[in-house]
């Protein structure tokens, strides 16, 4: 099935043993962010606005202090004013959404915290925090929030990205172009255009464990923290900034992580259980509740999209014109930038202009999310696609491959791709039986394709060999997806010794350098790399060492197998188990440090392929089969390259179906829980069918790309494409709900 | 000379040039050249968290050397997830 | 507030501890026995992450009383193995990747080991429905679905 | 919160007399989230599943009785049970996951005055009667007299059902319950429709009856769809009154889960698709139950 270069003939990469972590996983014994418990530890509980825009007149804590328990009561007063000691807008923007100070900018956004000897007590002290607020006027949308006459979140905000920069402030907090080529010129020359627009509503991350932090700290202000997260190195800089502390102070331990998908690589929850542990000298933990999640965590943007695009007869693009608004709930940052990066990135396009605008808004702070920014723009983009390639009767997949990125192409973006593997997915869809199954009556099949960076960025390892030769392999980076695995078969292979006798660990901040966020699907490619390195010290230290028991040249030493070998065949091989043992006779213990900034991110490419089922009568949409071709670069651990893709999938066809923030005219969510927040179950999805592509990234030393991110991308534009294809009608809202999939036929009918 | 390309964002600060040629042998010489040209210019490609070099993306790439006939680009911050 | 004292066999084990009378029996588990496999993912029975059975019957441990626990036999992921011996559903689970993060597993498990108990031999759509309330945000499910099957097929081989 | 299990009516009566915030409860699948989303939190949980008639499932020459607290799983995998009533045993069978219906129960259901409950339209459309026990004894309720609006029930404070009873199916009968939900499990009901009808000797259809949940603040019956289906074989023309009916009948609302407009048709839609069944159910019974 794969499409491959070469066969590299590795002896464990790209197999599928069982995960290092997986039996503390299956018994229930791993720990997670919330199942620590420390001696004499205290409850926290967060109070939060109900309203969405509120000025804070007063806080009165006081009936909440005196009540039974209660050991601590903090608001934003306990946390030093970034803003008026000069910090960077972007740490203001972390420290006011971690607990607001004037003003609250989000039902949900929080205003103080308690900790209490038992659960109850802390919810009950929570309730008696009296909080005066003059409630405000507030923008829920891109559109409200573009208003001329809109109420303003922030009243300094000027627009960046635009000159010369507005005297009056707005709810923009910037602005994007991408433009090449000659629009008016491209239009002209194409056979058919179509011109949409597009409507997304934001969507959460849906991580199933909430997020828990315990701290632990003393009155001089230094502190242990566990908590769940994506990096705790990044929650150490983030809170260390929010307590005006030196990080250095932190110690953060990150617990297993249940999940993030993006949303766990900020703070909300650390501040807010330190400062408390801090004034009662004892450890605290907070754990929110779903409901808080939903309303004060994650999402990502709703969105308006306009894409216009003109195709020839033979299928090339000749033009393109996008424009975007992002939400980025309360404060500036949504992902419009890699929106406007990822948009049209697929294609080679002679003529385009990208614009996009960052839109500050009364709702959550947007987070990351797998890809984040380039799900809703690739939905606009590949379902205007698919219907030019209607107008002029050419087949989904051909239009793509007519007018698909190569290496050398220059990017919408900037540079010229390297070599890339997005031809070799579309090749694999065309290639797969699902491509020609025989579809039943209301069924139709869409294609549709999609493009992220990945990310390299910052990573360190540290490998110890065990004195009987086996090895503990340590990195930084939170592990969410099975990405101890591919660190154990990637050193299996370079110590050539076996998958089992690796130990994988993610070790606290104190114990290992500097690890990024587990994000950017970067780990396997950037911290992988790290543990290749630390592997090759390792492996030059041991031919060194070898090289000294024999009494030869370092030259006359190789590693093979897991063996010092004289290459003359004049010594009997020393294995590693042999060098471990006797390492204090040729310089004291094995150990290697690895630390980098990641180079040669390799870009990653997804082509997927859904057949939908509708039924006419009531909107509903079941998916009938779903394949999804992506390009791995390298599968080091084809198990869980294939649980990314399965992953990402059906999270995007959550979003294509039923997800959505629902909000009242108050700005008050109105479905903050898994029942209402409608997240794909198993019986609504059928199996995932997975093609690995292997075009490997050769900048990586086992081709790594990077696999976690954009198989989020075509989901919504596949089975939007799907259901024009079964029920022809073109849905330009997302969620493509049964209700909107009716009104739609309903409209159609008329 | 190295050859820098600006996105259509950056512009504004180029006098509307979308590529210049700049004589630099690292992302941080050819910086300090570009702020020279187009003043201000070198805090936004600061800013910047990502260079394309040759088709490679760097984050933090100011100490990245760049050679006689590199092709470089400025990105915008994006964030994965 | 006084607090209720409470008998249970849990994992084979007679089992006492207090609790008050409001707080769930995921919380007194987690809290006052000490186990912390079953886990909190919503609190109101949309995921199923807190999954055990009592007196056989796989239940939200979130929606229970602590005090309804009192006379019961409770069965949690802690409990499933068999000294040692992973219950055919873990190994399955293990051997088929059928999780990424793991939070969601204990839950699963424990609904999984509720329908084979009932139904040997379901077929893939009577897995989905019957583990359609356990929810999992990484794997899609399918590694989950293919790892009930081969369980199934395995514990009907003994 | 106190925690009291009683293990008689006439104890558990008492206890809600002397108690006036108390809160009844069975398997507490609504109770607990309401609680969490703030609802007022109520002196004293009476656990009602300790009384033995109120878990209990039994069946005589004429009729069935089901406990009040009957976890709803208990209806489902009894096969005489579900024969007899096929439509109520997939109602009951709708309320949540496996792990629910180990807790929920048709008590639970109908008093939690939902108007999207799902065991609520198959219940009327079999005219199952509520046996409620007060502190003065117990009387006999239609079930479609129990619930008067949202939250809402006929039940005083002290009041409680025991149990429900349910007349045999007659012969030629059938009965059915469907649902719409964006997803195939976990969702409350958009629109649910129970279905019953009776056949004649020639196949035409002798009695009808149609409910609808989630359409307005109660279920509803739809007495228009019920009379142009008697007498007829239900051809599409019938069929199409059927669903107009239903349509008109319908005073749903704009919320969360469904729109005004949506909810109507998809009424129609479902009542019609729902009678059909149960006709097909009735045939297959043919006489000899």
């Amino acid at each position: 099935m794969a499409v491959t270069e070469e066969n590299p003939g590795y002896k464990w990469v790209g197999t599928r043993p069982i995960r290092p972590d997986g039996l503390e996983k299956v018994t229930g014994k791993a720990r997670f962010g919330a199942d620590l418990v420390l001696p004499g530890m205290l409850y926290g509980k967060v109070v939060r606005s109900p309203h969405a825009h509120a000025r804070i007149l007063s806080i009165d804590t006081s009936a909440a202090e005196s009540m039974e328990g209660v050991k601590a009561v903090i608001t934003g007063d306990d946390f030093p004013d970034l803003a008026a000691n000069g910090a960077h807008p972007s740490d203001v923007d972390v420290a006011n959404n971690t607990i607001a100070r004037d003003k609250v900018l989000y039902e949900g956004h929080v205003v103080a915290a308690v900790a209490a000897i038992t659960r109850e007590q802390a919810e009950a002290a929570a309730k008696a925090v009296e909080v005066t607020y003059e409630v405000l006027p507030h923008v829920l949308t891109v559109d409200e929030a573009m208003a001329d006459d809109a109420p303003l979140l922030h009243e300094g905000m000027i627009t960046k990205g635009v000159d010369p920069a507005p005297e009056e402030p707005s709810n923009i907090a910037s602005k994007i172009l991408h433009e090449r080529g000659d629009l008016e010129q491209g239009f002209g020359e194409a056979d058919a255009v179509v011109e949409r627009e597009f409507t997304t509503k934001p969507v959460h991350q849906g991580y199933i464990e909430p997020h828990a932090a315990v701290a632990d700290s003393n009155s001089d202000g230094r502190a242990n923290i566990w908590c769940s997260s994506q990096g705790h190195f990044q929650m150490r800089a983030y809170t260390a900034t929010v307590l005006g502390v030196s990080p250095g102070t932190l110690k953060v331990t990150a617990a297993e992580i249940g999940g993030g998908f993006g949303g766990k690589t900020v703070i909300y929850l650390e501040p807010l259980a330190v400062r408390p542990s801090q004034r009662a000298g004892r450890p605290v933990k907070l754990v929110m509740d779903r409901d808080e999640v939903f309303r004060a965590t994650g999402p990502t943007s709703g969105t308006r999209i306009k894409v216009k695009m003109g195709v020839s007869k033979d299928g090339k693009i000749t033009a393109a014109e996008v424009w975007m608004a992002y939400e980025a709930g309360a404060f500036a940052g949504s992902p419009v930038g890699a929106a406007g990066m990822t948009a049209i990135a697929c294609y080679d396009i002679p003529n385009f202009v990208v614009e996009g605008y960052d839109v500050v808004c009364n709702k959550p702070r947007v987070a990351a999310y797998r890809a984040p920014g380039a799900p809703m723009a690739a939905f606009a983009v590949e379902s205007v696609l698919d219907e030019l390639a209607r107008n002029i009767e050419m087949y989904a997949i051909d239009i793509r491959l007519a007018n698909a990125a190569v290496e050398g192409t220059q990017a919408a973006y900037g540079p010229k791709f390297p070599r890339i593997g997005f031809v070799e997915t579309l090749e694999a869809i065309k290639d797969h039986p699902n491509y020609t199954t025989e579809l039943g009556p209301n069924q139709g099949r869409g294609v549709a394709a999609g493009f992220w960076f990945n990310a390299g960025m910052m990573s360190s390892a540290t490998v110890h060999v065990n004195e009987n030769g086996t090895a503990t392999v340590v990195t930084g980076s939170p592990d969410i997806g099975g990405s101890r695995q591919s660190m154990a078969l990637m050193a299996a292979e370079e110590l050539g010794i076996p998958y089992e006798s690796i130990k994988p660990v993610v070790a606290d901040t104190e114990t290992v350098g500097f690890n990024d966020v587990t994000g950017g699907s970067r780990v396997t490619l950037a911290t992988g790399a790290a543990v290749v390195d630390a592997c090759r010290l390792i492996v030059e230290d041991l031919r060194a060492r070898a090289a000294k028991t024999w009494d030869v040249e370092l030259d006359q030493v190789e590693w093979v197998d897991g063996q010092a070998q004289h290459v003359e065949g004049a010594q009997p091989p020393l294995s590693l188990n042999d060098l471990a043992a006797k390492s204090g006779r040729t310089g004291g213990p094995i150990s290697a440090n690895a630390s980098l900034n990641s180079r040669g991110v390799g870009a990653g490419f997804s082509t997927q392929l859904c057949d939908v089922e509708v039924d006419p009568e009531t909107g509903v949409t079941r998916i009938v089969r779903y394949l999804t071709a992506q390009d791995a670069g390298r599968a080091i651990s084809p198990d869980y390259v294939e649980g990314q893709m399965q992953g990402g999938v059906v999270q995007g066809i959550g979003w294509a179906l039923n997800e959505e923030y629902i909000h009242d005219t108050e700005g008050v969510m109105e479905n903050p829980s898994f029942l209402d927040y409608r997240m794909p179950v198993a019986s609504d999805l059928p199996m995932i069918d997975c093609s690995i592509v292997e075009v490997p990234n050769p900048a990586h030393p086992y081709g790594v790309r990077g696999v976690g991110e954009v198989g989020i991308v075509p989901p919504m534009a596949a089975v939007g494409n799907a259901i024009h294809d079964a029920v022809n009608v073109r849905m330009t809202e997302l969620p493509m709900s049964p209700v909107k999939v009716l009104e739609a036929l309903n409209a159609h009918d008329e | 000379m190295a050859q820098v390309h600006f996105s259509a964002g950056l512009r504004e600060l180029t006098e509307g040039l979308a590529q210049v040629e700049v004589d630099a042998s690292t992302v941080r010489g050819l910086i300090t050249a570009l702020d020279e040209m187009f003043p201000g210019v070198g805090d936004r490609l600061s800013e910047a968290s990502s260079v394309a070099i040759d088709g490679e993306i760097f984050t933090d790439a100011e100490y990245e050397p760049v050679s006689e006939n590199s092709e470089v680009h400025f990105l915008d911050i994006f964030q994965g997830g | 507030m006084p607090r209720t004292h409470i008998t249970t066999v849990i994992n084979g084990d007679e089992t006492e501890f207090l609790t008050e009378d409001g707080t769930s029996l995921l919380n007194a588990l987690r809290d006052e026995v000490g186990l912390t496999g079953a886990k909190e993912g919503c609190g109101t029975g949309d995921c199923g992450a807190c999954s055990i059975l009592v007196d056989d019957r796989v239940t939200c441990s979130c929606l229970m009383f602590a005090p309804e626990a009192d006379g019961t036999t409770i069965l949690t992921v802690e409990g499933l193995a068999d000294s040692g011996d992973l219950h055919p559903l873990q190994q399955c689970f293990l051997e088929g990747a059928a999780l990424q993060c793991g939070i969601c597993t204990p839950g699963f498990l424990m609904a999984a080991k509720a329908l084979l108990d009932k139904n040997p031999d379901p077929t893939e759509t009577e897995i989905r429905y019957a583990l359609a309330g356990n929810l999992c945000r990484c794997t899609g499910y399918d590694k989950i679905i293919r790892a009930v099957q081969e369980a199934a097929l395995e514990m009907r081989g003994k | 919160m106190k925690y009291v299990a009683p293990s008689s009516v006439e104890e558990a009566t008492s206890l809600l007399s002397a108690s006036p915030s108390a809160q009844v409860f069975a398997g507490a699948t609504d109770v607990v989230p309401q609680l969490r989303a703030g609802r007022p939190a109520p002196e004293l949980l009476v656990d009602l599943k300790k009384i033995e008639e109120l878990v209990s499932l039994k069946s005589d020459d004429n009729k069935w009785t089901v406990g009040a607290a009957t976890p709803t799983a208990y209806l489902t995998e009894d096969e005489a049970f579900s024969h007899e009533f096929p439509g109520l045993s997939e109602a009951a069978g709708l309320i949540g996951s496996d792990q629910i219906q180990n807790r929920s129960s048709l008590g639970g259901n109908l008093c939690n005055a939902s108007p999207a409950a799902d065991s609520v339209p198959a219940m009327v459309v079999n005219g199952v009667r509520a046996v409620v026990a007060g502190p003065s004894g117990t009387r006999v309720l239609d079930v479609s007299e129990v619930v008067t609006g949202p939250g809402q029930t006929s039940l005083d404070d002290d009041e409680f059902i025991v149990e429900f009873e349910i007349d045999n199916m007659p012969a030629r009968s059938g009965d059915a319950y469907l649902r719409m939900i964006p997803r195939t499990e976990m969702d409350i009901a958009v629109v649910g429709a129970g279905a019953r009808v009776t056949l004649a000797d020639d196949g035409s259809i002798e009695q009808a009856a149609l409910a609808l949940a989630a359409v307005a603040p109660t279920v509803i019956r739809i007495p228009d769809a019920e009379d142009a289906l008697v007498g007829t074989t239900a051809d599409d023309a019938t069929l199409d009154a059927v669903a107009a009916a239903a349509s008109e009948a319908c005073d749903p609302i704009d919320d969360k889960r469904g729109t005004v407009a949506y909810r109507k048709q998809v009424a129609g839609v479902l009542a019609k698709r729902a009678v059909l069944i149960a006709i097909e159910r009735a045939e297959q019974r043919n006489g000899t139950n």
